[in-house]
This record gives C-alpha cells, structure tokens and sequence, in this order.
C-alpha cells in the first residue's frame, strides 16, 4: 500500500484543486486477496437471517445453500436436486413422496438431524400462527409422518407437479426445534457454511462447516458486503475492496469492467419478468383496446437500451424466457405508436388520456419509467410520475389497487400462478385462465405442463393483461481468478458451495 | 411608512454599491441565474425531457454544448429547468422561513412574557432536530415532491428569522427612539412597524441571501437522495445523484450540476456579504 | 427673570413613589432580590415652574423621569398629571393625556430614528396623539415647530445623519414640542454635548420656557447646568430626595451633607488648586 | 448560577417530552404497514395479523406512546420490527461509527478554522485575508456529497491509498478503521470549516475592536500577543456557539455522506428504518438524536459559564 | 531636561470621504515630573495626539514631525521598540473604564501583566506586587481581592484598577486620556486626585486630557488649548487663565456653566460660540477659528497664524489677541 498522503488538509486542496481535472482510473496491481476467503457484495441488507420466517430476497441471498439446505436443492439450471433428501419415490397417484434422508448429517451446533426436524420445520410452516412468508407452498401437503429417524413420508391432498421444486425454496428449508427461534440473528443450518458474524447495516461473515455431510466448500471465509449505492459499488470493486459482486446494481457500469481485465462481466438471466403492469379495472384501462394501445406505445428495446443500458431480453408474456416451456411473443404488440393512437381514439379516448405512474425505487423502475412516460406521451398518454418507497408501494399499489400504471419485476420463479389469484393488484379475473392453473398444479407429467404453460402465455399475451418489458438481466462483475459463482439466478440465491480462486 | 426608508436607500444602494467587489459579482451570478431560469421557460436549446436513447451519454460538442445525459437528453437545458426548480423551491421555502420567523421575533421582542418563551422553545424544538433528517420525515411522510421539499425546507427557516429578529428587536427596544416612540402613546405593534422591523431590514435582507444558498444546497440534498422534485422535472440534485452511478463512463455528467449548485450557492453568499457591508455600515469594519 | 411658580395649578404631583427593578435571583429557593430604585419619592411641579433632579448615576433620577411618564409600573404611590391619577386612566385616557408631557432624552445619535426623515420623527407625538390634523396643518406645525428650535423649514426632508449632535438635540426638542405640552421632562438633556454646543441647547430651554410657559422637570447629573436651567433643585440619592429648594438657597447654604459632599466635588476656576509641582514651561 | 442551570435543564425536559409527543403522533400517522413489509408481497392476512399481534400493533394508540416512554426512562427502548434486535444493539453499533465520525469531523473542522479565521481577522484584506475568504466562500458552496464522490475518485480510485468506503470496524484494529474513517471526514468536515472559519474571524474581527485590546497595547504588549491573550478568547463565544450546532448537525444530518460512502451511521439506519417503516427504530433514534442535540446545546452553556466569568455570577465588590 | 518634545507633529487620517487633517504642526515640550493640561472640545485632536506619543494611532493614519522622548524620535522607531517603551516609559489611562479592562481575566492578572511582559517577573512576584498596586491606588485587601473580575467592580474602582496598570513599571509619562469624563462627579474628584498624588510621589510627568477647563486649572501647573487640530494658546495654567489671549478660549470659558461658579446669576444667557468645528475634510485656509470669531479680520484668512509669545510662560496662535484680564 502506499504512504498515507500528509495531512487532510493537503488533501482536501489537492481534491478540490484536482476536481475539475477527473482523470481516468489506471491500471494498477490490484491488492493480493488472501487465496481462500473471497468478500461479495449485494445491494440490500436482510432484515434477519431465518428463511422461514420472511419474504425478502435478500436473506436467501445469503443464507440460501451456503447455511440453510432443504429436502431438495435448485441448483445454477434451475433443476432440482437432491440435498438433506438423498433420494425420494412418488406413489402412482402422485399423492405420496417418501424421501430417505442423507445419513451422518449434523446442525451447526453439532445437535444430530433426522426426520423429527424435518417433521418439526414442515409443521411450523404450515401451522396457524405460522410467520412464514410462502406458506402457499405447503397448502398441498395433508400430512407429514416419520416411520424412522431416516425417512419421511409426505401425503398430499391433491396432486401438485411442483411440489419437489417448491421445498427447494428458501422458505423450505430444515431447522432445528432447538435453534428455531433464533434463526433471525444466530442462524444455525447444515449447509458448507457456519455463520460467523453480522454486522449490521455493513457485512454477513460466515467460515467453512469443516464437518460438512457432503463435499465441504473450497472457500475458507466467505463474507457479504452489503453496498446499495450503484457509485459506490463501482468505486468498491475498482478499488478491490470487493471480489465480486452477484448482480450489480448499475448495468451502466459493465462497460466499465469488461473494459478492465482485471475483471470478470457475466450477463445472465433472472426470473424477473418486468413489467409495466396494468389496473385492469380501472376506467379506461379496463377496454381491452387501451391496454392494447399501450402495449404498442412502449418501445421495448429503447426502454432496455435506456434503463438497463441493453442488458434484458424483450418479453411478450409473464415467463422466462430461459425456462424450456417460454413461448416467444414478443411480436404480438410490436412498436406502433401510430396504431396506439387509432386504437385510443377507436375506445375514445382520441383527445388524450391521463394516467397514474407509480414507481418503486429500483433503477430499473425510476429509469424505466421516465422512459415510458416520454413514449407514452408521444401518442398523447400523459403519464404523472410519482416515485414510492417499497412500503407506500406495498400499501397504495399492492394491498390498495389505488393505481393506473406501475412498473415493477417479479423475481419470484415460476410465478405465472398470480394471475390467476382471486385478489391480485392486476385486477385481472378470467375464469379460463384460471381453469389453466388448477389443471397445471394437478398434471405431473411434465411435456404436459409445459404445453398448458404455453396457453397461459397465449393467453395472457391475448388480453393484453399488463405490458410485458423485458426479463432483467443478472449482471455478474467479479474478480477474473473467482471460479464458480452463479451465472442466471433461477431461484434468489448466492451459492458460494461450489466457489474458489484458480 | 416603511417605503421612505427605502426608496433613498435603492439609490444610496447603487452609489455606494458600484466599487464593491463582493456585491458586484454577487449580484451578477444572481441575476445570471434568474435569467437562465425565466429564459428556460420560455426556451431552452432542446425540449427539456426529450429522450432519444442512441444519442446517450455524448460528451460535450457542438450540438450538444454540456453534452447529454444517460436518456440521451440535452444537459445544458436540463440544467437551465434545474435553475428554474431551484430558485422557486428556494424563494418559496425562505419566504415561508421569513415570512413567519420575522414576525414570530418580533412578538417575542415585543410581548416577552410567556410569549417569548412559547416562541423560544418552538425555536429550541426545531433546532433539536437535524434539518435534512426532518425533511426525510416530511417527504417520506406525505411524499416526495418539490412542494413537500419546499415545506420542509421552509420549516427550517423559520427559527432562524425568529431567533434573529428577536434578536435584533430586543436591543432596539431598549433605544431612545423607541422610548420617545412610547412616550408619544404609540401602541407595540404600531412600534414594531414604523421602528423595529425598519431598521432591522437591512439585517434580514442579509440573512435571507445566507439562508437562501443554503435552501438550494438543502434541496440537491433532497432530490439527490430522491425527496425532492419528482421526474421528468430536472433538478440538480437528482442529475448528480443519477450521474454519481456513471461517474466512470460520463464524468462531465457529475461536474455541470455540481458547478451549477456551486457557482449559484457562491453568487448568493457574495451577494450577502456585499449586501451587509452595504446596508450596515456598523459591520462595515468587519469585513 | 426666573419665572415664579404663579402659584397657579400643579402640572405634575408625585406622592412618594416606590419602583423596584427585579435582579437575577441568586438562589433557587430565595425569592429574586430587587434594586429599589425608587424609596418612596415626592414632588411637584407648578405650571412655568423649573425643577432640576440633580443626583449620581444609579440615584434613580432616570427612573423617575419613566415612571412619570409611565413607562414604568410603579410598586406604590400616585402620580398626577396635569391633575389626573396617571396610572389610574384607561390606556386611551392616558393616551389622551400624553399630549400634556413629552420628553428629551440624553443621546442624541440615540433618540432619533437613523432610518426615518426629520419631518417624520418630529411629527410622530401629533400623527399619534391629535386626529383629524390634515396634511397642510400638519406640514405648518413641523415648521413651526423646526423654527421654534433654530432649524430651517426644509430640514424635514434630511436624515438624522446629516445634522450634528446639537441640532440632533434640537430636533429632538422639536419633536417634544410639537403636541404643545404642559411639562417637558428632560433626562440629562446636554451631558453628551460639547461644552459650546451645549451652552446654545441650554440658552434654547430657558428661551422655550420663557417663550411657551413650559414647565420641566430637569434631570442632570451636572450642578453647574442645574444653576442656570432650574429655579427649584432636588438633590436625589440611592432613590431618596435628600434636599430640595430653591436653587440659590441650596447652592449658598446646602443642608445636607450629600448635597455639600456634591458641591466640594465640583472643580472650580478661582478656587484653591490641587497641590501640583511644577514650574512654568516653556512656551 | 446553579439557578441558570436549573432553568435549562426544565426547558430541555419539556422540550423532549413535547419532542416524543410529536414524533409519536408523526409516526402514527406515517403510511405504510410495517408487517406487510416484512412478510412481503405473497403473504397472507392470517399471518399477516399474527405478525401485528406479535409486533404490539394492535394496542390503543396511547397504550403504546405510554408503553414507549416508559421504555424511554427505563432504557428499555423496545425491538426493531425489522432486525428483531434490541434497538439498543442496533444503535450502539451504529454510534460506534457516527460519533467517532463527527468528532473526528468537529475535530478536523475546528483545528482548520480557527487558526484560518484568527489568521484573516489579524491580517484584515491583506493577501492572507482574502485567500481564507475565498476558501471558506468556496468550501460553502461546494455540496458536500459532491466534494465526496470527488474524494472518493481521486483518493480512493485513482490513488487507491484509501478504501472507497464501507467500515472495516473497530475489531479491525484502530487503524484500518480510522483510515476508512478519513474520507468521509474530510468530506463532512470541508463545510463545517469554512462556516467555522468565517464565524472565528468576524468574531475576532469584533474583539479586536474592543477597548480592552487597545489598553493591552498601550501595555506593551505586541499585536500578535493582544491578539492570542486577549482578543482571542473573548472571540471563541460565538465560535463555540457555532461548533455546538455543528456537532449536533454531525451526529445524524450525514445521510448523504453514509450514502455516499456506504456507512452503517446513525443516518442511514434512520433512512432505513423510515423506508421499512420499522416505527420503533425510528421513534427511539429520533427522541435519542433530539436528547443528544439539547444536552450538547446545554453543555455549551455550560462552557459559555466557563469562558465567560460574567455568566458565573459573583457578588459585586461595592 | 525635557523628557517629551513634539515638534510639528501632523496627523492626516485616510477616510472612504478623502485625506482628513487631524493634527495640524502641534508643538509643545513637556518636561520630568511636569504635568500638561491639554483642552479642547471633542473632534479638536487632543486624543489623537496622545495616540501618537503611545504610537497607537490606527493604520491608516500619516504622521510627520518629530515626537522626542528622552531624546530618541518616537515616529523612527520600529514596533519592536515601540513595545519596549510602551508601559514601560509611557503609560496610558483611557476614558472609558467600562469596557477598558478585559471582562474574562483577572483584576490581579491584568495588573500583573505588565511587570510579566516588561520586567519578567515570575507569575507569584508579579502576583505580590499588583497587590501592593492594587492597595496603592486605593483598593485595599481583602476586599478587592486580585482575583475578582472587572464586572465585580464599579467604574471608579474599575478606572483605579487601570490606573494600577499604568503604574506598574514606574514608566516617566503618565497620559491619562479624559480619564474621569465618564464617572460621577465624586468619583472624579476621587480620580483626579489620586492622579496627582501617585505622579507627584514618583516623579511621574503627567499629560491630562480634558473638556472641563476647571479640571485642567484645579490640576495641572501648564496648559494647552487645542482647536480643531491646532494649538491655540499654551503656557502656565496661571499666566493662561489670568489673561485669556485666544478669543476660542474666553469663548469656551464663557460657554462653561460651572467654570465660573458664584458669578453668574441664575438664569441669565450663557455666551455661545456660533457656528460648529470645520470637518477635518474640508479645513479653512487660513485661522482655523476665523469663522466663529468675533475679532476676525482679513489677515486671519492667507495663512494660519504664527504662534505669538506674550509674556514667559504664555503663548497664543492669534493675530488679534485679548489684552485684558480674564474676569475669573
């Protein structure tokens, strides 16, 4: 390191006198990282760290794989894997899965784990005064039995083709009675990592499980930085403060790293489908021709270009477009601003139109938004912006519906199911589509699902529901010797089992 | 009454004011502000939020003289609209501040009892509270937007007019001019009309000059952290707060706003200083 | 030349006044102790007549002067005005009587209004005290008044801060003038002058009051002035009148030892000289 | 004297009392339900109403502020919603930051200014004078969060001599943790030293017009000794006045600047905990942010009795 | 031996309004163990003056003429050696004692600085001696204790205080500028007395600064009267006052209410002075006086007039001099 420069004040004048002449960073060795510890970063802070018992994405960002495991695993494709069940068999009529549990498998306290805890975690999810964020997931199981200390016997009320994929979720994942409780801040699983240490508002550090039951993690220390500001997280990987950064929270910045060799960019795909979501009840937006209007008002590539700086897959429905049963119809509403201004003055509305803009903090959101609402202006839409924190979001769009038009990414996988809910903030209520999704949860047979998958997108594509932007990109920067971080984020998660330096 | 004082004043004002360095370049960075901001309404080199996504992040050139911005659109308009965002939340938010601090001393200097001392804890409550922490209140509280930075900021400025007119009035009750005012059978009020706030004009103009940089820096402050005027609208702050995130493709993006804040907050403070030598030759000494 | 009292109605009548001023307490539990500026004074003056309040600073003389004029509320005793109980009258009766009295104060660059015209600051008692003065009424009685002091008509367009400390005086005797008053109460009226300034300020209140029949009440702390303004003095001490009288009585044969300690002080040409050394010098 | 004290220390309870009141009543009326925060956007009513009962929630609105205050005075300041943590736990790391950050802020600010501003006042529109002025008029204007990312540029990218951010933390050793403190500290401390400065030499400005500066020259004693011995501590009254202000403004007023840095400060936390409606954080940190400006507003009192003798009473010697 | 010589000492102030004469060629000797009277209304120069003797006039001010001490030209020397002096040789007393001592330090300090500074005593020497001053001027143990602070005093006592520090180094000079103008009249007597008692016991010269005439007749054994920056009649305060020559000071006596005490009746008219001090900006060619005096002729006006010697002790800047008696 070099010599601390003299006194502030020389500094402070040297900054000031240099800040109009801003010099482009150059190259320089960046510090040697110790071989076997590696610091991530990511943009939000978890409020706690028990899976089981909150919705933000953030907390299985940490803890997902790395402390916690589940009956199964999603790994990097998006498949599921066998975890804490070794292996498992469906009876005929799908209704009852028998998994046999790996063997020699300790908590981090060193208390032993068998089916009790796995009885014990699936009942406390689905009790009544359950605090667990998806408990939709486990609406399907009828009961949980525990013939032995290795197997557990899951019965279903009705079938359910994704029961498997849905205990790998973060909210399904295996605690001890013992530790339950504190979980929030002392979290105690059986994955590759103990937890260390948090500090709050700062980093999450967690070292290698040397008893681990399967093959122990390559990385000695792991620790998560929490950095949300796009500039500073810039700052912080040039400076090598920070090894990698999962998703970075400026997509203007990877031009920046793919220019420094000293860095790795890796653009992959979420399961965040992105959209300019539509109050389809409310006043003219409940005329099909609007929302129609609308869809062809909005240049998909000129909103990816400007918000995410090119990053993002146009989509034309509510999939992803990396999932094998995604149905490309992007070509449905294409960039028409001439038709959108037939289609408005045809419901009406040829004098123009003004409508509510609601925007959560995310940038692609506040940037998106600012876009759309000069495309929609060009074909007389006056789009009122008003910026919301998540909270008045939660309040005024999700819960209250008091909205036209908001822009927001759902990151939740496989989530075409909430169009299909009876309350939804999308207002949207059609009795065939919802016929779909009963069907779907009932056929295990997978060409099956996809093929009903496919219709729900036509469907939703047909009617216009909401606008359908782009799928956001998962843009990975990290140091070029760090091997083995996810590239696409089929599930929210920062698997660090499988990472190391070369 | 009170136009006599001034009317000979505005005319001392520009024969005395001519040799002053301070005021001088004051005044004109000033009105070089103004200008820019009224012109904006009318026109500006392109329309303010035009977007024209391929022509993004273009440094400085012929057509575009500040370059544009990460939606393509032009700087330098964008940041005339800003001058417009900034004086009006500033003027408003100061004229709420004086507005209802300058009377609020005045009662306190002129009533004193039980009055001055609801006054003063009113003043030590506000104190209490770090100004731009009580505007994250304020906005997070019925939103963000440019009328509730204005509130917020205005809220702040209203000690400080108390605080200082109170101030002020208190020593010049004690001052024979008064005492005769008093034995003529004028009431307080009639007093603090004709004598106190007169001669204290000078002292308040000053200190609105002051709080005024001030509630331009405090509103970059709100709209850097996103409280204050909401998009499309531009504002200093949020271009600074949205070109700190390219500081490294486009760093002329970060300077022109920054340069913009600087270069009017400066003018102000000059134009303050030149101001209370001007006005106050008492303070002249203390230059 | 003095004018003798006519022996006529009292203009003013204090009836042993009591003012206490509250002082910082000193301790939590102990009631704040107070300055008794006032102990219990007593005087009058009759229309024409010159009382001089002659006394140290601290001796309460200034306090006086305010509570006369109500400016201060008094803890006990009366005052009449012009015949009537000045603290017992509605507020607009007391306006109403402020015609009567007006007073001069001591600072000259004090008691003038930097930021208002000399016609204006003059004016002030009659736009306050008398209504229905049209603008031309109002215009001739500021330059009556102005000329009545030895300033010209066309000085109530300047400022304060284009006169001198003596015409500052004027102007401000100007402005007690104008209402017609009864009793003009002068606190310490030339201690801030020069000496020849103050001379031509003295000569104008004893023309005044030969003039308009006014009556004072004259505080200074200076006995030679007394001398020539007063026909009465009253020596005040720590907020008592210790000796009063007629001035030449009180000057050849004080009574008091305060009012003799006061006269010996007082540095006289003629009189036997300090022991100083020293020879002649050279030119 | 003690008497003077007594007084304030009243007025600086009912000052809190009316502060917690008000803040009570702001956060009860702020949108925004802190259990949908937390269990998200999937969640369901059933779990959603068990969460508020876990929470208190669904008490009367006085049965809490009473609650509240008397966790106030007996220190039991209630948990975070979100962080299930003491709030204590939670402040007392995060004052482990902002404090030594504002004092090293204070300190950088006042061990510039002073010296600058006795400097210009003794040599009045001399080059020296007018090169502080300049300065200062300089280091006013510039928005500090501007300063910052300007630092952060030079200093930690370019140069790479000093981290762009983030806290090492005090376990780290006191240097490495100081050093991330320094930038943010010049960044804070740049326009508390300019205020700072042109507040010093006014005020010395004034004393040096006093007589009693005049009497010590007419003792022999030079102008740079008038100066120091006697001008000089006349003038720190408003300057200490000023610095009080300033430290309080430094305790919380920095959100920009742990914005800018990514510091877990008292400002951020309180930034947060607005924008997840964790109401008992923000409630706590603000009455503890309210206390901590009055008791340091009234140690300056204090100090004023300390530099200035008139204050301490005394009988008078007649 | 003469300890002080002013010799032509002028004194141009720079002002935003242009150069202003404040001192106009001010001569006068003033011998060890002397005392001066200087007397003159507000704005004649007397302050300015004893500013320049200190060398404390403020910077923006010319001087030219010589001020001798001790034979040594006070205008050549350096600040460095100024300091030497100042205290040591020279010492002052001002007018206002209100605010002439520093509130936040010590009485006992403030007297003690001096013997510091000049002397290097040690902080418990130093510390004795301002006591033994302290008692010396009149503000004996226990009850003025060195350690009260100057608001704890009154303005008599607060002037003795600077008085002490005046006398500290046993300096030759003692200027005391106006030094009772703003106490009462008993306390002045006090002052005044307490004056000529301390420089008389030592050997001290003294130059008293004063308005009042009767203070410098009752005071000082010579004389000075200024005028709008000029000398107008100097000489023993007994040869001056038993013939007033210069028509401004028999004008300033006749304006005087007390000077003259049992003579005139109440009542009657005081003489005045028409007219007022000429600004410093702006000074009339010739006789600074012309223009208010009553025996103004045409050669007042070319050239300020010389100065004129009458009689030994007794000398006057007027070409048409009173002849006869003063009527005392």
């Amino acid at each position: 390191m070099k010599k601390l420069v003299a006194s502030p004040l020389a500094s402070a004048a040297l900054a000031a006198g240099l800040a109009l002449g801003l010099v482009a960073p150059a190259l320089v060795t960046p510090a040697l990282a110790a071989k076997d510890s590696l610091t991530l970063a990511m943009p939000l802070e978890p409020p706690h760290l028990d899976p089981t018992a909150g919705a933000a994405a953030a907390i299985d960002e940490v803890v997902y794989a790395n402390i916690f495991e589940g009956l199964t695993r999603i790994d990097s494709s998006g498949a599921v894997k066998p975890a804490l069940a070794e292996s498992w068999t469906v009876s005929g009529d799908g209704l009852t899965y028998t998994f046999k549990l790996q063997s020699g498998v300790t908590f981090h306290d060193g208390s032993g784990f068998d089916s009790a805890d796995v009885k014990f975690s699936f009942d406390r999810a689905m009790a009544e005064d359950s605090v667990n964020a998806q408990k939709g997931l486990f609406d399907s199981i009828a009961a949980v039995e525990v013939p032995d200390a290795g197997t557990v016997v899951v019965t279903l009320k009705q079938p359910a083709g994704n029961l498997l994929f849905n205990l790998g979720w973060g909210d399904a994942v295996i605690v001890a009675p013992e530790t339950a409780a504190e979980n929030k801040n002392n979290p105690v699983g059986t994955g590759p990592f103990v937890f260390g240490r948090w500090v709050k508002g700062d980093r999450v550090e967690m070292v290698r499980n040397e008893n681990y039951w399967g093959e122990p993690a390559k990385l000695a220390k792991a620790t998560i930085k929490i950095i949300p500001d796009p500039a500073a997280a810039t700052a912080a990987m040039l400076a090598g403060d920070i090894d990698a950064y999962a998703n970075f929270p400026a997509p203007e910045a990877m031009a920046q790293f793919e220019a420094d060799p000293r860095f790795k960019v890796v653009i992959g795909s979420t399961e965040g489908e992105t959209i300019l979501a539509i109050n389809n009840t409310r006043g003219p937006l409940s005329d099909i021709r609007v929302r129609r209007a609308l869809a062809h008002a909005v240049d998909r590539q000129a909103v990816i270009d400007g918000a995410m700086f090119g990053y993002g897959t146009p989509i034309g429905t509510h999939f992803a477009p990396h999932h094998p049963a995604y149905v490309d119809l992007t070509g449905s509403y294409p960039y028409d601003p001439e038709k959108a201004k037939a289609l408005l003055a045809e419901a009406g509305h040829g004098d123009g139109l003004t409508l509510s803009l609601k925007l959560p903090p995310p940038s692609y959101a506040r940037r998106g938004g600012e876009i759309i609402a000069a495309q929609l202006a060009q074909v007389g839409v006056e789009a009122k912006i008003s910026q919301v924190e998540w909270p008045g979001w939660l309040e005024q769009v999700f819960k209250g519906t008091d909205y036209d038009l908001t822009i927001v990414s759902h990151t939740e996988p496989m989530d075409i199911g909430i169009y299909g809910r009876d309350t939804y903030y999308f207002n949207y209520q059609d009795a065939d589509f919802k016929a779909l999704m009963t069907k779907l949860n009932t056929t295990v047979d997978e060409t099956a699902r996809y093929g009903l998958l496919g219709d729900a997108q036509k469907k939703l594509s047909a009617d216009s529901v909401n606008v359908f932007l782009f799928q956001l990109a998962k843009h990975g920067v990290w140091n070029k010797d760090v091997v083995g971080l996810w590239e696409n984020s089929p599930v929210q998660a920062n698997d660090l089992t499988a990472v190391y330096w070369n | 009454m009170l136009s006599e004082a001034r009317a000979v004043s505005l005319r001392e004002f520009w024969l005395r004011g001519r040799g002053q360095a301070n005021l001088m370049i004051g005044l004109a960075v000033t009105l070089l502000l103004i200008a820019v901001a009224v012109l904006s309404l009318v026109w500006t080199p392109y329309p303010i939020n035009a977007i024209d996504i391929p022509a993004k992040l273009q440094p400085p050139s012929a057509a575009h003289w500040l370059g544009t911005d990460q939606f393509g659109r032009d700087v330098l308009s964008r940041i005339m609209a800003g001058a417009r965002n900034s004086i009006a939340v500033s003027l408003v938010a100061v004229g709420i501040g004086a507005g209802l601090g300058v009377p609020l001393g005045a009662l306190a200097a002129a009533r004193r009892g039980w009055v001055e001392e609801v006054v003063m804890r009113f003043n030590d409550f506000t104190f209490a509270f770090p100004a731009l922490l009580s505007a994250v209140m304020i906005t997070s509280l019925f939103g963000p937007g440019a009328i509730n930075a204005i509130i917020a900021i205005g809220i702040f400025n209203i000690p400080v007019f108390a605080r200082l007119t109170r101030g002020a009035a208190l020593s010049l009750w004690q001052r024979d001019f008064v005492l005769a005012a008093r034995v003529a059978g004028r009431g307080r009020t009639r007093i603090t009309l004709d004598h106190i706030l007169p001669n204290i004009a000078s002292l308040l103009i000053v200190q609105m000059t002051i709080q005024f940089a001030l509630a331009i820096l405090a509103e970059a402050g709100l709209s850097y952290l996103g409280l204050g005027t909401q998009p499309p609208d531009p504002s200093w702050g949020k271009m600074l707060n949205e070109a700190q995130t390219l500081m490294f493709l486009a760093p002329q993006l970060a300077i022109f706003p920054g340069l913009a804040i600087m270069a009017t907050v400066l003018g102000l403070n000059l134009l303050g200083d030149g101001l209370r030598d001007l006005l106050d030759p008492r303070l002249r000494r203390l230059r | 030349m003095s004018a003798q009292a006519p022996g006529g109605e009292m203009v003013l009548r204090v009836e042993n006044l009591v003012l206490e001023y509250p002082l910082p307490r000193q301790s939590l539990f102990a009631p704040a102790p107070r300055h008794r500026a006032l102990d219990g004074v007593s005087l009058q003056v009759a229309r024409g007549e010159s009382l001089a309040v002659v006394g140290e600073s601290g001796s309460g003389k200034s306090s006086l002067a305010r509570a006369v004029l109500a400016l201060e509320q008094p803890g006990a005793g009366r005052v009449e005005l012009m015949g009537q109980d000045v603290f017992a009258l509605s507020p607009g009766a007391l306006r109403g009587l402020r015609r009567h009295a007006q007073m001069v104060f001591q600072d000259p660059y004090g008691s003038l209004d930097p930021r208002r015209k000399v016609g204006w600051i003059v004016a002030e008692p009659l736009d306050a005290l008398e209504s229905g003065v049209g603008a031309a009424a109002r215009q001739a009685r500021i330059a009556e008044v102005l000329v009545s002091v030895g300033l010209k008509a066309r000085d109530a367009e300047k400022f304060p801060h284009e006169f001198s400390g003596g015409q500052r005086q004027r102007i401000a005797i100007a402005r007690a003038l104008i209402t017609h008053p009864a009793l003009i109460i002068a606190d310490e009226p030339v201690s801030a002058l020069d000496v020849s300034v103050q001379a031509q300020v003295l000569n104008l209140f004893m023309d005044l009051r030969e003039r308009l029949g006014l009556s004072y009440l004259f505080i200074s702390h200076d006995l030679a002035v007394v001398r020539h303004v007063a026909d009465r003095v009253a020596v005040m001490r720590h907020g008592q009148i210790v000796e009063e009288g007629a001035v030449e009585q009180v000057f050849r044969e004080p009574q008091h030892p305060y009012t003799r300690k006061l006269l010996a002080a007082v540095p006289r040409v003629g009189h036997p000289r300090q022991a100083v050394a020293g020879a002649t010098t050279a030119p | 004297m003690a008497v003077f004290f007594l007084q304030r220390l009243t007025t600086l309870f009912i000052t809190l009392l009316v502060a917690s009141l008000l803040v009570f009543l702001v956060m009860e009326v702020l949108p925004g339900d802190p259990a949908a925060v937390i269990l998200g956007v999937n969640a369901r009513e059933d779990t959603l109403a068990a969460l508020r009962a876990e929470m208190g929630l669904d008490r009367s609105a006085w049965e809490r502020y009473f609650l509240w205050l008397g966790g106030l005075l007996t220190g039991d300041l209630g948990r975070s919603y979100t962080y299930g943590v003491t709030v204590w736990e939670l402040v007392a790391e995060r004052i482990g930051l902002s404090l030594p950050l504002a004092l090293m802020a204070i300190v950088l600010s006042t061990v510039m200014a002073i010296p600058l501003g006795v400097l210009a006042a003794a040599r009045r529109n001399k080059a020296s004078d007018v090169g502080v002025m300049g300065f200062t008029q300089l280091g006013i204007a510039i928005p500090n969060f501007w300063f910052a990312i300007l630092l952060i540029l030079l200093f930690a990218v370019h140069w790479q001599i000093l981290p762009a951010g983030g806290f090492a933390g005090w376990d780290a050793g006191f240097w490495p943790a100081l050093k991330t403190l320094l930038l943010p500290a010049v960044a804070l401390a740049l326009p508390q030293a300019a205020i700072l400065a042109r507040v010093t030499r006014s005020s010395v400005l004034e004393t040096l017009g006093e007589d009693y500066v005049r009497t010590a020259r007419a003792k022999g004693l030079t102008r740079r000794a008038a100066l120091w011995r006697h001008a000089v501590r006349n003038a720190l009254i408003p300057v200490v006045t000023i610095m009080g202000l300033q430290f309080s403004f430094l305790l919380a007023g920095t959100i920009i600047i742990e914005n800018v840095f990514y510091l877990p400060g008292l400002g951020r936390l309180i930034f947060q905990a607005i924008a997840q409606r964790d109401l008992i954080v923000v409630k706590d940190l603000v009455i503890l942010l309210a206390a901590s400006v009055v008791v340091v507003n009234f140690l300056v009192d204090l100090l004023y009795a300390v530099l200035d003798p008139r204050l301490r009473g005394g009988g008078h010697a007649l | 031996m003469t300890l002080l010589s002013l010799q032509d000492l002028s004194v141009v102030l720079d002002t935003p309004e242009g150069p202003a004469t404040v001192l106009d060629r001010v001569s006068f000797d003033l011998a060890a163990g002397e005392s001066l009277g200087i007397v003159g209304e507000s704005g004649c120069g007397k302050s300015m003056t004893a500013l320049a003797v200190m060398g404390l006039l403020p910077d923006a001010a010319r001087c030219t003429g010589r001020i001798d001490f001790e034979g040594r030209d006070l205008l050549a020397l350096d600040e460095q050696a100024l300091c030497a002096l100042r205290g040591r040789c020279i010492a002052m007393v001002f007018q206002e004692p209100m605010t002439a001592l520093n509130p936040v330090k010590s009485i006992g300090y403030q007297v003690a600085e001096g013997l510091r500074w000049h002397l290097g005593l040690g902080r418990g020497e130093a510390a004795a001696r301002a006591v033994k001053l302290l008692d010396r001027v009149g503000l004996p143990q226990p009850r003025f204790s060195p350690d009260l602070y100057p608001h704890q005093l009154s303005g008599g006592q607060r002037q003795r205080v600077v008085i002490a520090m005046a006398l500290a180094c046993d300096p030759a000079l003692l200027i005391a500028d106006e030094p009772t103008t703003a106490l009462d009249v008993t306390s002045q007597a006090e002052i005044l007395a307490l004056i000529a008692e301390v420089t008389a016991a030592s050997g001290m010269a003294l130059m008293l600064i004063t308005h009042d005439l009767a203070v410098v007749w009752q005071n000082t054994a010579a004389m000075l009267v200024m005028y709008a920056g000029a000398v107008a009649e100097r000489g023993t305060t007994a040869e001056v006052f038993a013939r007033m020559a210069h028509p401004y000071t028999r004008g300033l006596l006749a304006a005087s209410p007390g000077a003259l005490g049992d003579i005139l009746p109440a009542g009657r008219r005081l003489a005045t002075i028409p007219g007022q001090v000429p600004d410093p900006q702006d000074r009339p060619t010739g006789c600074v006086f012309a223009a208010r005096c009553a025996r103004a002729a045409a050669d007042c006006l070319p050239r300020p007039p010389a100065e004129r010697v009458l009689a030994p002790g007794h000398a006057v800047a007027c070409l048409h001099p009173h002849e006869e008696e003063t009527v005392l």
